[in-house]
């Protein structure tokens, strides 16, 4: 179920970055679409009643399933990015506010 | 017109992506991954070199990766090398945004909302809760959740209340520069002293031992490796907050 | 000396060089020059990261392959740095990280790993491109680049959760001894290709490609077209010849999109004007033309077109960018004549340009000859034939530009290039000439330069 | 002298030409003299080498980027004196031209790299250092064309000699892969009668055809020639299309044909018959002659002329290679020599006269006989030889042809070839007529004098060559079957001064003498009665209105107009057909730039989401 909203995600983003003009909508539906990117990672190391992969003094005995904690640390890597990226993309569409005034790529004229 | 079909195609290449995904034999459908083919089973029994067998919380020493957080051993330990590549997409956005807005002298921008004096001296006090969770979060990365980004960004949300809560409140920039720069290069002269000074070392080993695994001062260099990035990232992302909300002072 | 050198040291002196301002472009000279330097103390090895080995640690190869790339990025990174620091001071330390990423770029035997660089060198790419005053350029730049790493995660995702493993050589392993059919890994080797596509300017992917280039100036226009074209085409090869499968419908649509990348590539370059633009859809076409001779497996040759391109764009780049800078725009009729009064930069133009079309005394004739031959003794008769049309089409517009810039009726442009400039373009055009005549060096290592194939696998 | 030496020696020279160049032009200039007569020369002495019988396997160099062998053939030398003969004639005039250019020296170092390019092409027996050399006498020819007037001529030139190359490149891919070797004579040996062989063939004539400017890919040979620089054009046309030739008797000898025999007259004689290749060529070749003929005629500039009159030339060739057997090709191979002579002295002399005038434009010209009556006997020579009239060289190689063709039956190509020949007549007068004879152009008058005498020398040289070829034909002819023996063709029958023709001898010593006596008559005549006066511009009968200004009302330029008005509609059917192809291609380019290249992201998505559509559709 998880995988299908995940992939309902990356759907809507791929809609928004088709549609889109406005700079601004084009960043959001960037993010919805790596949003959707994070959650199908980590929808593939779900194990069915599996817990989460730190070991703590009340789970001593051995016999634990884990999920799988390597997409876990991949998404750690991959939100970080997605900020990295959206923050100059935000610093950029600041730019081009202050150089063409207007957020609608199409009244930004053949430059 | 074009959004409607747009809307068709994007729904039937979802459609087809499910479709393909499900009966396609080799991709494990949701929930029933089978961790012990994959790469990770090692990470969680500690087999990457050596087999340690059972491991029990608070007894088993020596580990070859020592935090109890198995993601924080991926993140900081076997693969820290991505971490360290995650460090500079930070770095390296928060230099590009001050390259794109930054300036030398600036001043914040006034958004005709003056914030009363009730709402600047409250805020003062839940800046240090605020900041203190997100150090805790970082120094205890390796045994709960979290580490060293989740406490950076709690560190940088901790002076974004500030901004938010007091209109002329600036950060000293030259400071939170220092900061960023001294962790960044700590961490990577750290992974340095792994490969030059120990003979057949390797780039970013974990050369301390690891002690008992759950301990707060356990697993080598993973907590203090943890803690430079979460002061890093803390004082890039609000390095990032200042660039925005503060204008050329012309 | 370790390779990963190559990375810590440039990041450390990044990571210093935002505190002290003024040196930071002294450090970025000392630094790539040292990198150059130090490649000639690098055994070749694979070297793990972290003490753990390949398929749980991350892992850098460095083989004959990636040495000559490592070789080619940081000389020619070496040139447009020492070209354009002057100039670009506020940028040293974004340059210091991008060197740091293309290295790691080269370097890495980890398919996540190769993501995080991937983003860490378009991030200073699109830091980059904000030199050439276009903000919507470099956004657009910057989504779709976003999207292209975004569409390699997901597929590389799919692939870990088929063969759980992230290392290059053990998930190829993975892949031959799985007995899955060629279709189960047909999606995600198509997202990773798209990937990549976007970056190395495949045609339906590369929209970005004109703002960036039409408007570059001299550092990012030879940063992007050589520099980077340079070590993401090798970075493809090293994917295509090693993990990827490619076969049934995804080998007729990378088929398709690499044969319309090639003709269009060379009919746009055929119908512009501007010199800028000539360039850019000339360099279109020749990356799909790498993309398809390592495609068709001969990794060696593949890699000399990559040396031969990718010098060729820096000295065009260069000097198309310096001349349109003083001259305002870069139409082709303000060209006109313009090496009537430089004409050792002209010479050393014309000898570039002539390489890349493939005139005999050059280096590119050699490369385009025997990639001919080996596709011709292995039974594949369709590519000669299209690569000898789009030649054709190349051979006429670089002859069109060239008669331009060289005779002119009314007066010719007053051009200054600087001395460094000069003695590069020089050195670089030289080159080209010597290896294009003794060409003994060039045959003889062209086939022990192919990547590390799957089956002597060993544990890296 | 190894054949290798000589080429890096010229290139040598070339790079000294180069620097010498660049100190003083003129003595550039003589540097190319010295080196085309020298390599003219050591040719010289290889020809005989190889006459008594010693053939010549000359050893291996290194540094050449390919594994380069040199073989000394009897086709090789045939070709190779003829060029270097030509190279060497007109590098006298390049002293006399080379100021006027913007880069002298790289004229003169050019000059001789395409003469050591064209003695690779000739000695070389490895197929891949026939197309090394074979494009490097492209690529010199290319950057020398721009230094007269035109670029797009130099762009047109480039497109179709390299379209030409290509396809060799290709037939030698070919070749390499079912012989395995790059050797020349292996290569074509092994291929000769299969499929592959066809489409070697194709690929070989297309190159041919490129190279000599026939009909379907000619329209850079007028444009090259008549812009290119003056002392350059004799040599396009003379040395620089027998590679053209070369490679067409690759094509059509050295192949065995292809294709099943018929004969399109078959039934109305008793002809040979012959292979559908042989008959694509010829009726190409027929198709040329036609078509150089017509546009030859309604040409302006003196230039443009000659060089369609090359192509007519070059059609003569192809219809001749084409039928083979040994009357066709001993009168493909005689023609060349008498082509080249001809053409090259003809441009020489257009060249003379357009140094002094400064154009070759024959509406500008005339009466130039009076200052300068050794050129003018130059070139009338050189016209007698291309119509083909009894003393001169071309009489002999057109009889020859026409003998071929009639006597294989091939009554349509006779026609065009007939056709040809009156045709060339037409054309080539009209130079004469409006270049030398006339009144004298005041503007003209005191600029022209008569040329150096370094310049009168080579002319004088070939014009006594034209000559010798028509009246003592049976020395080359020797030659000639020597060459055809070498292609595997049996000798034409020659005694000491007759030729046997298929329908009839001929004698050609007693046909000039008959010539001779009936000249030497005209001269006494001319000499013994009373001169006529000469005329001055002013004194004419003008029926009552007077003439004020000294201007020549030229009646002697296109006489040929009501001709020309019969094809005025259909002359440029093959510029127009690449033009529009041309279009073609930058429209495509056009087209998708408008669709890939927006500042929008969403072209990049679309694609993305279509193609990742396309791929999982098959597999639903």
């Amino acid at each position: 179920m998880l995988q299908y909203a995940a992939i309902a995600m990356l759907m809507l983003g791929l809609y928004g970055l088709l549609t889109q003009r406005n700079v601004i909508k084009i960043i959001v539906s960037l993010n919805i679409f790596e949003i959707g990117l994070n959650l199908f990672i980590i929808s593939v190391g779900y194990v069915d009643d599996g817990i989460a992969p730190i070991l703590t003094s009340n789970f001593n005995n051995n016999g634990l399933i884990f999920v799988d904690p390597l997409p876990s640390a991949l998404v750690l890597t991959a939100i970080v990015i997605g900020v990295g990226t959206t923050a100059l993309a935000l610093a950029l569409a600041n730019n081009i506010y202050q150089k063409y005034g207007t957020f609608e790529i199409d009244e930004m004229g053949e430059e | 017109m074009k959004n409607f079909l747009a809307f068709v195609a994007v729904l039937v290449l979802g459609f087809l992506i499910i479709t393909s995904l499900n009966n396609n034999e080799a991709f494990p459908n949701y929930g029933e991954a089978d961790i012990s083919e994959r790469v990770s089973q090692a990470y969680i029994d500690r087999s990457a070199t050596e087999n340690p067998g059972d491991i029990t919380f608070g007894e088993t020493t020596d580990l070859e990766s020592g935090p109890a957080n198995i993601v924080t051993a991926i993140v900081a330990d076997y693969r820290s090398f991505d971490t360290l590549g995650e460090v500079t997409v930070l770095f390296i956005s928060s230099l590009g945004v001050a390259l794109l807005l930054g300036g030398v002298n600036r001043k914040r921008i006034d958004l005709d909302f003056h914030p009363n004096f009730m709402l600047r001296v409250g805020s003062r006090a839940l800046f240090g809760i605020i900041l203190m969770t997100g150090v805790y979060v970082a120094i205890h990365g390796h045994l709960t959740p979290g580490g060293g980004f989740p406490g950076g960004a709690m560190i940088a949300s901790s002076m974004l209340l500030l901004y938010l809560a007091d209109d002329e409140f600036r950060v000293k920039i030259k400071g939170f520069k220092m900061l960023e720069s001294v962790a960044g290069s700590l961490y990577v002269l750290i992974g340095l002293t792994g490969l030059l000074l120990i003979s057949g070392g390797f780039f970013l080993e974990n050369f301390l031992d690891n002690g008992v695994i759950g301990n707060l001062f356990s697993a080598g260099i993973v907590p203090i490796v943890y803690v430079l990035i979460g002061l890093k990232v803390g004082s890039e992302i609000s390095g990032i907050i200042d660039n925005f909300l503060t204008e050329e002072a012309v | 000396m370790s390779a990963i050198l190559l990375i810590a040291v440039p990041l450390l002196t990044a990571f210093v060089s935002i505190l002290f301002k003024k040196y930071s472009h002294y450090m970025l000279i000392a630094v790539s020059f040292l990198s150059v330097f130090a490649l000639g103390y690098m055994d070749l090895e694979t070297i793990t990261i972290g003490g753990f080995d390949a398929p749980f640690g991350i892992v850098l190869i460095l083989d004959n392959y990636s040495l000559i790339g490592l070789y080619l990025v940081n000389i020619l990174f070496f040139i447009v740095a020492v070209l354009n620091c002057k100039e670009y001071k506020k940028l040293s330390s974004i340059l210091l990280v991008s060197l740091a990423g293309l290295n790691g770029l080269l370097l890495t035997g980890d398919l996540f790993n190769l993501f995080v660089f991937l983003e860490v060198a378009g991030i200073a790419a699109y830091l980059i491109t904000t030199t050439n005053k276009k903000p919507l350029a470099t956004f657009n730049y910057l989504v779709q680049g976003t999207l292209g790493s975004s569409l390699y995660l997901l597929g590389l995702i799919l692939l870990y959760a088929m063969f759980g493993t992230l290392n290059m050589s053990d998930m190829a392993r993975e892949i031959g001894t799985s007995g899955y059919g060629a279709g189960v890994t047909a999606l995600p080797f198509l997202l990773m290709f798209i990937g990549f596509g976007v970056e190395a300017k495949l045609l339906p992917f590369n929209s970005w490609a004109k703002g960036i280039l039409a408007s570059s100036n001299s550092l990012s226009g030879p940063m992007i077209a050589s520099v980077y074209a340079a070590a993401i085409s090798l970075v493809f090869g090293r994917l295509l010849t090693n993990v990827f499968v490619i076969e049934g419908t995804l080998l007729t649509i990378v088929m398709g999109i690499l044969v319309f990348s090639l003709v269009a590539g060379e009919a746009m370059a055929f119908s512009s004007k501007k010199v800028k633009e000539i360039l850019l859809y000339s360099s279109v076409s020749q990356a799909a033309l790498v993309v398809l001779v390592f495609m068709t497996g001969f990794a060696g040759w593949a890699v000399y077109l990559i040396i031969g391109n990718a010098t060729a764009k820096l000295v065009l780049f260069l000097v198309t960018n310096i001349a349109a800078k003083q001259l305002g725009d870069d139409e082709v009729d303000t060209f006109k004549g313009l090496f009537t009064n430089n004409k050792v930069v002209g010479l050393a133009f014309t000898a570039v340009t002539l390489s890349v079309v493939g005139l005999p005394f050059f280096f590119g004739f050699v490369t385009k000859m025997n990639i001919l031959e080996n596709m011709f003794l292995s039974g594949a008769y369709v590519w000669p034939a299209l690569i000898l049309i789009t030649s054709f089409i190349e051979g006429i517009y670089f002859i069109r530009l060239l008669l331009n810039l060289w005779h002119t009726d009314g007066d010719s442009p007053e051009v200054k290039f600087d001395f460094v400039l000069k003695y590069v373009v020089v050195v670089i055009a030289v080159l080209t000439m010597i290896f294009g005549v003794y060409t003994k060096p060039v045959q003889d290592s062209a086939d022990d330069l192919v990547v590390y194939s799957i089956t002597e696998g060993g544990n890296f | 002298m190894t054949v290798e030496l000589l080429i890096i020696l010229t290139l040598v020279l070339g790079l000294v030409s180069y620097f010498m160049g660049r100190f003083n032009k003129v003595y550039g200039a003589v540097v190319t003299i010295i080196a085309s007569m020298f390599v003219f020369i050591s040719v010289g002495y290889m020809a005989n080498d190889i006459l008594d019988g010693s053939t010549f396997n000359y050893n291996a160099v290194k540094y050449l980027p390919v594994f380069a062998t040199f073989t000394v053939s009897y086709l090789g030398i045939f070709f190779a004196i003829l060029v270097t003969f030509v190279f060497a004639m007109v590098s006298f005039f390049n002293p006399f031209f080379v100021e006027k250019y913007k880069y002298p020296a790289v004229y003169n170092m050019l000059y001789i790299f395409s003469l050591a390019g064209v003695l690779g092409v000739f000695f070389t027996d490895n197929l891949m250092v026939l197309f090394f050399f074979f494009e490097f006498v492209v690529w010199s020819g290319l950057f020398i064309i721009p230094l007269g007037k035109s670029k797009k001529a130099a762009v047109s030139y480039y497109a179709f000699s390299t379209a030409g190359s290509f396809a060799l490149l290709y037939a030698i891919f070919i070749m390499r892969d079912v012989a395995g070797t790059y050797n020349l004579y292996a290569g074509l040996a092994s291929v000769s009668g299969t499929t592959q062989g066809t489409y070697v063939m194709i690929l070989l004539s297309i190159s041919a055809f490129s190279k000599l400017g026939a009909f379907p890919l000619h329209t850079w040979l007028p444009a090259a020639h008549g812009n290119a620089p003056h002392p350059f054009s004799p040599v396009l046309s003379g040395a620089l299309v027998k590679l053209g030739a070369f490679v067409a008797i690759l094509a059509l000898v050295k192949l065995a044909p292809v294709g099943d025999l018929q004969s399109v007259f078959g039934s109305y004689t008793d002809a040979t018959f012959l292979y559908a290749s042989q008959y694509a060529v010829a009726i190409l070749g027929a198709m040329t002659i036609v078509f150089g003929t017509l546009m030859a005629i309604r040409q302006d500039d003196a230039k443009k002329l000659l060089a369609y009159s090359s192509v007519s030339n070059g059609g003569y060739i192809l219809v001749a290679l084409s039928i083979g057997g040994s009357v066709g090709l001993a009168g493909g191979l005689y023609h060349i020599i008498a082509h080249a002579l001809a053409s090259a002295a003809a441009f020489l002399a257009i060249g003379a006269v357009s140094r002094v005038t400064g154009t070759s434009k024959m509406s500008e010209l005339g009466g130039m006989i009076h200052k300068m009556p050794i050129t003018y006997m130059v070139y009338l020579i050189a016209i007698i030889s291309m119509a083909g009239i009894p003393p001169m060289g071309g009489f002999i190689s057109k009889w020859l042809i026409f003998q071929a063709v009639i006597d294989n039956g091939l009554i349509l190509i006779a026609v065009a070839v007939f056709f040809g020949s009156i045709g060339s007549f037409l054309y080539v007068f009209r130079p004469l007529a409006a270049l030398f004879l006339g009144q004298e152009l005041p503007q003209h008058k005191d600029k022209a004098k008569i040329p150096p005498f370094f310049m009168l020398l080579p002319m004088i040289i070939l014009s006594l060559l034209i000559v010798y070829t028509g009246v003592f034909p049976n020395y080359i002819l020797g030659f000639i079957n020597d060459v055809m023996a070498e292609l595997g063709v049996d000798a034409l029958v020659i005694g000491k001064y007759t030729i046997q023709g298929p329908n009839g001898v001929l004698h050609p010593t007693l046909v000039a003498s008959v010539f001779g006596v009936g000249v030497l008559i005209a001269f006494i005549i001319f000499i013994v009665l009373k001169k006529s006066r000469k005329v001055g511009l002013m004194d004419t009968y003008t029926a009552g209105n007077f003439i004020y200004t000294e201007e020549l009302m030229h009646y002697s330029l296109d006489f040929y107009a009501p001709i020309e008005r019969l094809y005025e509609k259909y002359i440029n059917i093959t510029e127009d057909f690449y033009k529009k192809l041309e279009n073609k291609v930058v429209d495509f380019g056009r087209m998708v730039k408008y669709f890939f290249f927006t500042n929008k992201p969403e072209v990049t998505v679309f694609w993305i989401v279509v193609i990742i559509g396309f791929l999982l559709w098959g597999d639903l």
